[in-house]
């Protein structure tokens, strides 16, 4: 605590991310050079739930089983939702169905953060959402705060009393990051266990972050290469680049699109009217009309 | 309709009236007690269960974080409102009325929070670690979240409950100090000298207490108004349609007053047998207490009608499907319940002759309450089970027996607390309705001599 | 704090083990299970082990037969995860949720760990002497002809033992069995093309008319025409955005992914192919007069007549066809499971060569220029065979490994009961799955991450570039940790032990199958990709870390011979009446065949379509379901003329309304604690009804009857109440119809 | 010089007021009506601070130093703590936000108030005291005492007073 660094710095804690209130960029509040984001081609994404089961691989996601299903307990931080054209008669089929991975979006103006009594979901740095479990005392106040649900709760203490992980099946658990135990919530981290090795590495070279430097889990496993990954403030990544060219920007809550050219983009990113201002870009699904 | 309270009843009467109550209730005291305790064992045992396997065991899922605790908790910090809040602005109002039931009615506020409190901590995933929320000094220099509504709630609850108390002690002085004079053995002689703090009722004594407690009561009522605007915040703070409404905090308000004053017609029917009150808790009393009760039924009733109002006349198609998810969707039933229990049974309460009618009005409060319990219930549920997320859509979610346990657990709970109170610290004021009953005989005798003095005049002539 | 102590007890184990784990990996008969292992010191690691940083070991996966190069990651001794191999032609880098879940079957609290006996209906744990020793006790006094060995699909050093194991027995008693196996598939290309699986180039086609092949789910090779798909989607191809379409009576994961979703009436695939040539003609496309004399009939009326599919839409795919071409046109399985099943196929083939794309978009396979290790493929009509063999008594002594047919049999074969009567069942189990509970010995194997062997894959993927038509690779399954259990023994040193009993002196300078895998790579260094003066131990080492082999491998040829000849497709009668609903058991990219079904990740994950987990169910189109009052959840009871099953039903729109289907791969008996008791079996109650050609079990030949038993429940799947809808939200899943984007500039 | 007290208990607040009053009125050597009076009664009667005299109350300026010292310090703490905690920034947030900090501001306003305002109750009335030692538990029921502190030469004539008065009871007790 300290008054005289409140005084002193009194303009600087007035910044705001990503945008102040008069709608301009503050980039200043970031004190890092990084902002993780991503983009899914939801034409490429074919549904396969590769991304969803590499991701309980490489974060020790608990399998709850169909009891736990059944309640809505399944802890997936990637569910590949699947919806349906609607027409008069129901579920239409004719084009087939449409695939949404959907994770956190680690939104820029999280809803979760603000109400977490504790702080135990901050913004850092690298322009996530984190989520200490150490700090979480389970008042689920950020899931019920968050428009996506993505964020979910351990219900049960699933590394002990559950047996989630019956020996020897516990040896395939990730030490690069912790098993979490009841009464704490979890939610994708873009495997910051990833991010925060490349960023170290880098650091030691004395180099920015490259893409090549590191895949979030999802991304790597994807088969058809639908997800991208990476700094969206580093002008030549692949996402940055996808960004840019679908003429979405991550400060805005509508996106001004060029007018000529900008309808026939298919970049978006959802229940971005909420302005939670999401890190996860997706390109439309197309489908053809010549058949 | 019965009488009101005597005016010649003598002082020492109403000394071993109440004094009475805290020795000797009838048996329907302990019968309470035993059912109440055995109420709680079962929430009890119910929350170590939970306590020891994990939240999961109360049947809440992912989308559907919170439950009936988070209502539970709105419930109960709505019940505190009544006894505190109107306590203080019937103060401030002069009317003697308040006198014979106020002090049961803070009692009441101390213990709802208290209950209240208790559903913080089944709520809780990690209720062991709840101590993060403290703004307490660390090494680290971590704090808890200064923005978040909880927190805010936190402050506030606190704020309310410990001012609450120091209010219904500061009250109690007096009376604790009439105990201490009259009872002379065993462990209540010792607390009541203790409490009484040595009260004398010397000039200076009650002159620094009349502004003590006039002070307190000014505080307060800002105070409880800001404290249901909080846990309102809570909701409406967030982004979630159904939650996001702009008149959630009177709504709140007027609803927290509408329970509050429910419970004190059920528990004032309680206490007036319970403790054979017949002579203080009088009917007339009664009388005014529905009447209140109605008008802030029909204020509630408006303020449910702007929120559905401005909900239906908005663009926010999100927050209307929530609307119409509620009226038609599998939590309906609860919802017409709701607006059957809150605004169309108050309407008994329209019936001169059923105002002072004991077996009605407990039945009207009791229904009063349930509703109201039910309008918590629907404003936690349905934004869960229907946000903005179509593909996490739950409508079926519906509570385990573990945490309807708990929940009726609470219910033990708070009558065990409020029980035992009463048994403890006289729940009518005894020196303020002496005071009520001097004013009263006081403003009868000036009424008289002015008569007199008419009739003098008129004889003279 | 509870939370801290698990993960960090777990930690200092690992720690402990790791060092030992790491030096020791690969040889002699030490596991980590029970944790007795020497503790070594971080200062006497080895060098390429740093703590906390993860080392990488290439291998193969054994999912599924793709043969997919995975890298294991491996920490301080533990492998972790399986990440693609980015130098495979074949995955490049990438996983399915298949593959990934194969750290599960490593570590799966329900592997056999002990060699076990049958005494009576009792198990008894024995020694592997004493198992070996029991083999050959058995085997000796037997006749050749009486052995007989059944695989699932083989390739490598471990089939060429196995090989000239069956010749030391004087037996060619091997059959390769798999439950679900392209094997019309392999014929019919054979007789179109010239070659049983030609290189199908997806991400060169502009259209791609798919009947019924879920080559993005389980169909040959899904990864890896994933990422064909992939380059096919993009719009900034020189042939722009690619279309796909898709015919099927059920929905397939591929079905989903289609610019257009026909639901064909089951069996007549044949009839729209060629309804769509005569179109074509129409159109003013030259058909080759051979096919034109059979095509000529199937005037669009009558195909939409037949096919239930709308003479507008033939015509539409007729024009998009002639339009855009290149095109590719597969058949799957969804085409070719029936009595009539080859003749779909081959006229599906027809198309093909009408639209010229074989030698485009169709194009030649390599093989690998060794036949020993050269795959041999599985099929079902060969465990017809067996099956006969084992009901005439012919076999007394039955070797299985990987396959399940006891579990996957159909129950009108009676395979069960066949199958005990042989004298001495062997059963190389990972599982005691049925089959293994059906065995007298059962050897417990290594994991696939334990074990040694090489694989080739059936369908040989190819890197871009010269001498792509030449390439063929062979790829290393090498063990990435040390052995999960003491106990058990891979396949590879099972069959040399066994060898060693029959002819001693022949093997005696291989310690184990180790030193035979070694020794056979390095006399073949040459053809392998070394040079003759290679140290042995550099190339060795180096070819393993690579752990792929590219082979100069025998260029085969495609041509564009299918012919009309002889094609015969049947004129589709009316059903049944007491059986109106055609059973079309369906194949899910993660469940297929039920080998995995104990691996918990993929009963957890949804499956794609309907978001069912952990049970099976019957996809019933919301029309007939309507007809028959069914609604979501209720258990039915599925009746063919051979069984029936009983599942909850689930409403789905991606199904025609005279089919219903079931997945394939649930209601295991036996197995383990994930497994068993989930779902229900539908290969139970399959028809015995074969392809007339190939005599291959013709999958989708199967009428069913449903009917409500009454009972309901709530489905258990990720989907919520309102299923796939988006209620109307403007921006959740968004589509976008093809001419109002602009996708050439995209990035 | 030694001190005595004298209690004496009468039925109703007229008969206290004209003892009251006339205590005041005299003048007895050894005696301050302003300082050696004290009434003690069973109910918080306005009519005895009348015929005793305006005393003041200074609880009010504890409320008030309580109330501002709760806002301050609640504002200054927790702006101070996010300060200090400014590594952890929350949803597009300024990191010292304005109206949650005012929030909790108002309640601590409160808290200080109610805390401070008992605190000034406690010392202004002298509590927890000791009871005098002269105390009836008929002043807690219905009657009303009055208490008087003088020399040992004024006790005669006070008692004179209380007599004439008709006082129900008399106590003397010496000092402490």
């Amino acid at each position: 605590m300290s008054v005289s660094n409140l005084l002193e710095n009194w303009s600087k804690f007035r910044h705001t991310h990503p945008v102040d209130d008069k709608g301009i960029p503050d980039w200043e509040a970031y004190p890092s050079d990084i902002k993780w984001a991503m983009s899914i081609d939801l034409d490429a994404c074919t549904g396969c739930n590769a991304c969803s089961v590499a991701c309980y691989a490489e974060n020790n996601l608990p399998v709850v089983g169909k009891d736990k299903y059944s309640h809505g307990q399944a802890m997936h931080w990637m569910r590949v939702e699947r919806y349906w054209d609607e027409g008069d008669n129901g579920f239409q089929a004719e084009q087939g169905a449409r695939f949404l991975p959907m994770m956190c979006q680690q939104c820029e103006a999280a809803p979760c953060e603000t109400v977490c009594p504790v702080g135990a979901t901050n913004h850092t740095e690298d322009g996530l959402n984190s989520q200490i479990y150490n700090r979480c005392i389970g008042s689920r106040y950020c899931s019920a705060n968050c428009p996506y649900k993505v964020r979910y709760f351990n219900w049960y203490n699933y590394p002990e009393q559950e047996n989630a992980w019956p020996a020897p099946l516990n040896q395939q658990l990730n030490p690069d990051l912790t098993v979490r135990t009841k009464g704490v919530m979890e939610k994708c981290t873009f495997c910051k266990q990833r991010t925060y090795t490349a960023r170290n590495n880098a650091k030691t070279e004395g180099r920015p972050v490259q893409d090549s430097d590191v895949q979030t889990a999802c991304q790597e496993a994807c088969p058809a290469g639908a997800i991208t990954f990476g700094n969206l403030h580093n002008p030549e990544s692949q996402v940055a680049k996808q960004w840019q060219s679908q003429q979405v920007d991550l400060i805005k809550d509508i996106q001004e699109k060029d007018e000529k050219e900008g309808n026939r983009l298919r970049g978006y990113r959802v229940l971005e009217e909420l302005r939670p201002y999401p890190s996860v870009m997706y390109l439309e699904r197309v489908r053809e009309s010549a058949v | 309709m019965g009488k009101d309270i005597r005016e010649d009843i003598a002082w020492a009467q109403i000394n071993k009236d109440v004094l009475k109550s805290l020795e000797s209730p009838r048996k329907l005291y302990w019968v309470i007690i035993f059912v109440a305790l055995l109420v709680f064992s079962v929430g009890v045992g119910c929350e170590i269960y939970q306590y020891n396997t994990g939240m999961g065991v109360a049947n809440m899922d992912n989308p559907h974080v919170w439950g009936l605790y988070i209502a539970s908790f709105i419930f109960w910090i709505g019940m505190s409102h009544s006894g505190t809040l109107l306590s203080a602005i019937l103060h401030l109002m002069h009317a003697d009325w308040r006198k014979p039931i106020y002090r049961f009615a803070e009692a009441m506020t101390t213990f709802s929070l208290l209950t209240a409190g208790l559903f913080v901590a089944v709520h809780l995933g990690r209720l062991w670690q709840v101590y993060y929320a403290l703004p307490y000094p660390s090494e680290r220099w971590i704090w808890p979240n200064f923005q978040s509504p909880l927190l805010w709630d936190a402050m506030a609850i606190f704020t309310y409950l410990s001012s609450s108390i120091l209010f219904l002690y500061i009250g109690s002085i007096p009376d604790l100090a009439i105990c201490r004079d009259n009872i002379h053995q065993g462990w209540r002689k010792k607390l009541y000298t203790l409490l009484a703090l040595g009260w004398e009722g010397t000039d200076r004594q009650w002159r620094n207490f009349r502004v003590t407690y006039l002070t307190i009561a000014c505080f307060l009522i800002p105070l409880a108004v800001s404290v249901h605007s909080i846990v309102a915040s809570d909701f409406a703070m967030s982004q979630q349609p159904g939650w996001h409404v702009t008149s959630f905090p009177p709504y709140f308000v007027a609803g927290a007053l509408y329970s509050g004053c429910a419970a004190i017609i059920t528990l004032f029917i309680i206490l007036r047998y319970v403790f054979r009150f017949e002579e203080y808790m009088t009917l007339p009393i009664l009388k005014k207490t529905v009447r209140l009760t109605f008008a802030i039924a029909m204020v509630w009733t408006y303020l449910n009608c702007i929120e559905f109002a401005s909900v239906w006349y908005s663009h926010d198609q999100v927050a209307k499907d929530v609307l119409i998810q509620k009226a038609t969707g599998t939590y309906a039933p609860f919802w017409w319940a709701m607006i059957f229990c809150g605004s169309v049974v108050p309407f008994a309460m329209m019936v001169k002759k059923w105002q002072t009618n004991i077996p009605v009005m407990f039945a009207v409060s009791l229904l009063l309450n349930l509703g109201m319990w039910l309008e918590r219930w629907m404003i936690v549920a349905p934004t869960f089970s229907h946000g903005y997320y179509p593909w996490t859509w739950d409508h079926d979610q519906w509570p385990s027996l573990i945490q309807w346990g708990i929940v009726f657990g609470s219910f033990g709970w708070f009558t065990l607390l409020f029980m035992v109170f009463c048994k403890i610290v006289p729940s009518v004021s005894m020196y303020e309705v002496k005071e009520m009953v001097y004013h009263r005989s006081q403003a009868r005798k000036k009424e008289e001599r002015a008569v007199q003095e008419e009739l003098a005049v008129k004889g003279a002539h | 704090m509870t939370e801290n102590d698990f993960s960090r007890r777990d930690f200092l184990k690992v720690l402990g083990w790791g060092g030992t784990a790491v030096a020791l990996s690969g040889c002699g008969n030490t596991s980590i299970q029970d944790g007795q292992e020497t503790v070594t010191s971080y200062v006497t690691l080895p060098s390429y082990v740093t703590p906390s940083i993860s080392n990488y070991f290439n291998s193969t996966c054994a999912q599924c037969d793709a043969g997919c190069n995975i890298m294991g990651r491996v920490r301080e001794g533990r492998v972790l995860k399986a990440e693609g191999n980015p130098n495979s032609p074949i995955n490049r880098g990438r996983m399915c949720g298949l593959g990934l879940s194969g750290v599960q079957a490593h570590y799966n609290p329900d592997r056999v760990r002990e060699p076990l006996l049958r005494t009576g209906d009792k198990g008894e744990t024995i020694t592997w002497d004493k198992a070996l020793g029991l083999i050959n006790e058995k085997l000796n006094g037997t006749k050749g002809t009486e052995i007989a060995f059944v695989t699932g699909g083989m390739s490598g050093h471990v089939q060429a033992l196995l090989g000239n194991y069956m010749d030391e027995l004087g037996s060619k008693n091997h059959f390769s069995y798999e439950a679900i196996s392209p094997a019309v598939l392999r014929a019919a290309n054979k007789k179109a093309y010239g070659e049983s699986m030609p290189r199908y180039r997806i991400d060169k086609a502009r259209v791609v008319v798919s009947f019924g092949a879920d080559f993005l789910g389980a169909w040959v090779s899904p990864v890896h025409f994933s990422q064909q798909y992939a380059q096919f989607r993009k719009g900034s191809r020189p042939e722009g955005r690619g279309v796909l379409v898709q015919i099927e009576p059920k929905m397939t994961l591929t079905g989903a992914n289609a610019d257009r979703w026909i639901a064909v009436r089951p069996g007549t695939e044949g009839v729209l192919a060629l309804g769509i040539i005569n179109a074509l003609g129409k159109a003013g496309l030259s058909i080759p007069a051979d096919i034109a004399a059979v095509s000529h009939e199937y005037t669009t009326e009558r195909t939409s007549k037949e096919t239930d599919v709308s003479a507008e839409q033939i015509e539409k795919l007729a024009a998009l066809l002639k339009e855009r071409t290149p095109s590719l046109v597969l058949a799957g399985g969804a085409a070719e499971g029936y009595a009539h099943g080859s003749q779909n196929a081959a006229a599906i083939a027809l198309l093909n060569r009408v639209l010229g794309n074989v030698g485009k978009t169709l194009e030649a396979s390599a093989s690998v220029p060794f036949p020993q290790i050269a795959p041999t493929v599985g099929s079902r009509s060969s465990l017809i065979a067996l099956n006969d063999g084992l009901a005439a008594g012919k076999y007394k002594v039955v070797f299985s490994y990987g396959v399940n047919p006891v579990f996957s049999a159909p129950a009108s074969m009676k395979f069960k009961d066949n199958f005990a009567k042989a004298d001495f069942k062997v059963a190389f189990a990972q599982y005691m799955d049925e089959t293994a509970l059906a065995a007298d010995l059962i050897l417990p194997l290594d994991s696939a991450m334990e074990d040694w062997a090489t694989v080739v894959p059936e369908y040989m993927a190819a890197p871009e570039g010269a001498g792509s038509n030449a390439y063929a690779q062979m790829s290393f399954r090498q063990p990435m940790m040390e052995k999960v259990f003491p106990d058990t023994r891979g396949v590879g040193d099972i069959l040399l032990a066994l060898l060693k009993q029959r002819t001693a002196d022949k093997y005696k300078e291989f310690e184990d199958f180790y030193s035979y895998l070694r020794s056979a790579v390095l006399k073949n260094k040459v053809a392998l990709g070394g040079k003759a003066g290679d140290d042995d131990e550099v190339f060795w080492n180096e070819t393993l870390s690579k752990g792929i082999v590219p082979l100069k491998g025998i260029a085969g040829s495609v041509s564009a011979k299918a012919s009309a000849a002889g094609l015969k497709l049947p004129v589709p009668t009316d059903a049944d009446p007491s059986y109106p609903l055609r059973l079309i058991p369906a194949v899910s990219a993660s469940m297929r065949d039920g080998r995995n079904a104990n691996e918990p990740w993929l009963q957890e994950s949804p499956d794609p379509l309907t978001t069912i987990v952990w049970d099976s169910w019957v996809e019933i189109n919301p029309k007939t379901a309507a007809k028959l009052g069914i609604v979501e959840g209720d258990i039915v009871e599925v009746t063919s003329k051979s069984g029936s099953i009983k599942t909850q039903a689930y409403l789905f729109p991606g199904i025609h309304p005279d089919a219903v289907s079931v997945p394939v791969g649930y209601g295991h008996e036996a197995m383990g604690r994930y497994a068993r008791g989930v779902g229900a079996n539908v290969f139970g109650m399959l028809d015995s009804v074969f392809d007339k050609e190939t005599g291959e079990l013709a999958l989708n030949e199967t009428s069913v009857k449903i009917s409500k038993t009454g009972q309901r429940v709530i489905i258990v799947k990720e989907e919520g109440p309102v299923g796939g809808s988006q209620a109307g939200k403007p921006k959740i899943a968004v589509q976008v119809s093809a001419d109002k984007v602009d996708l050439s500039k995209e990035v | 010089m030694s001190k005595r007290y004298l209690l004496a208990l009468y039925n109703n607040f007229d008969e206290a007021e004209a003892v009251v009053r006339e205590l005041r009125n005299s003048e007895i050597k050894g005696f301050n009506a302003a300082d050696d009076l004290v009434v003690k009664s069973p109910i918080e009667h306005p009519e005895v601070e009348e015929f005793l005299g305006e005393k003041s109350v200074k609880v009010q300026w504890f409320t008030l130093g309580g109330a501002l010292t709760g806002g301050l310090l609640a504002f200054s703490l927790i702006a101070g703590s996010q300060a200090g905690f400014y590594s952890q920034m929350k949803g597009g947030k300024p990191i010292v936000p304005i109206p949650p900090d005012l929030v909790l501001t108002y309640e601590m306003f409160i808290l200080g108030g109610v805390y401070i305002t008992v605190l000034g109750f406690l010392i202004c009335a002298g509590l927890p005291a000791k009871r005098s030692p002269l105390y009836s538990a008929k002043v807690s029921e219905d009657q009303i005492g009055i208490l008087v502190k003088g020399d040992d030469g004024s006790m005669a004539k006070l008692r004179e007073i209380f007599t004439r008065h008709k006082a129900l009871e008399i106590q003397e007790e010496a000092g402490r």
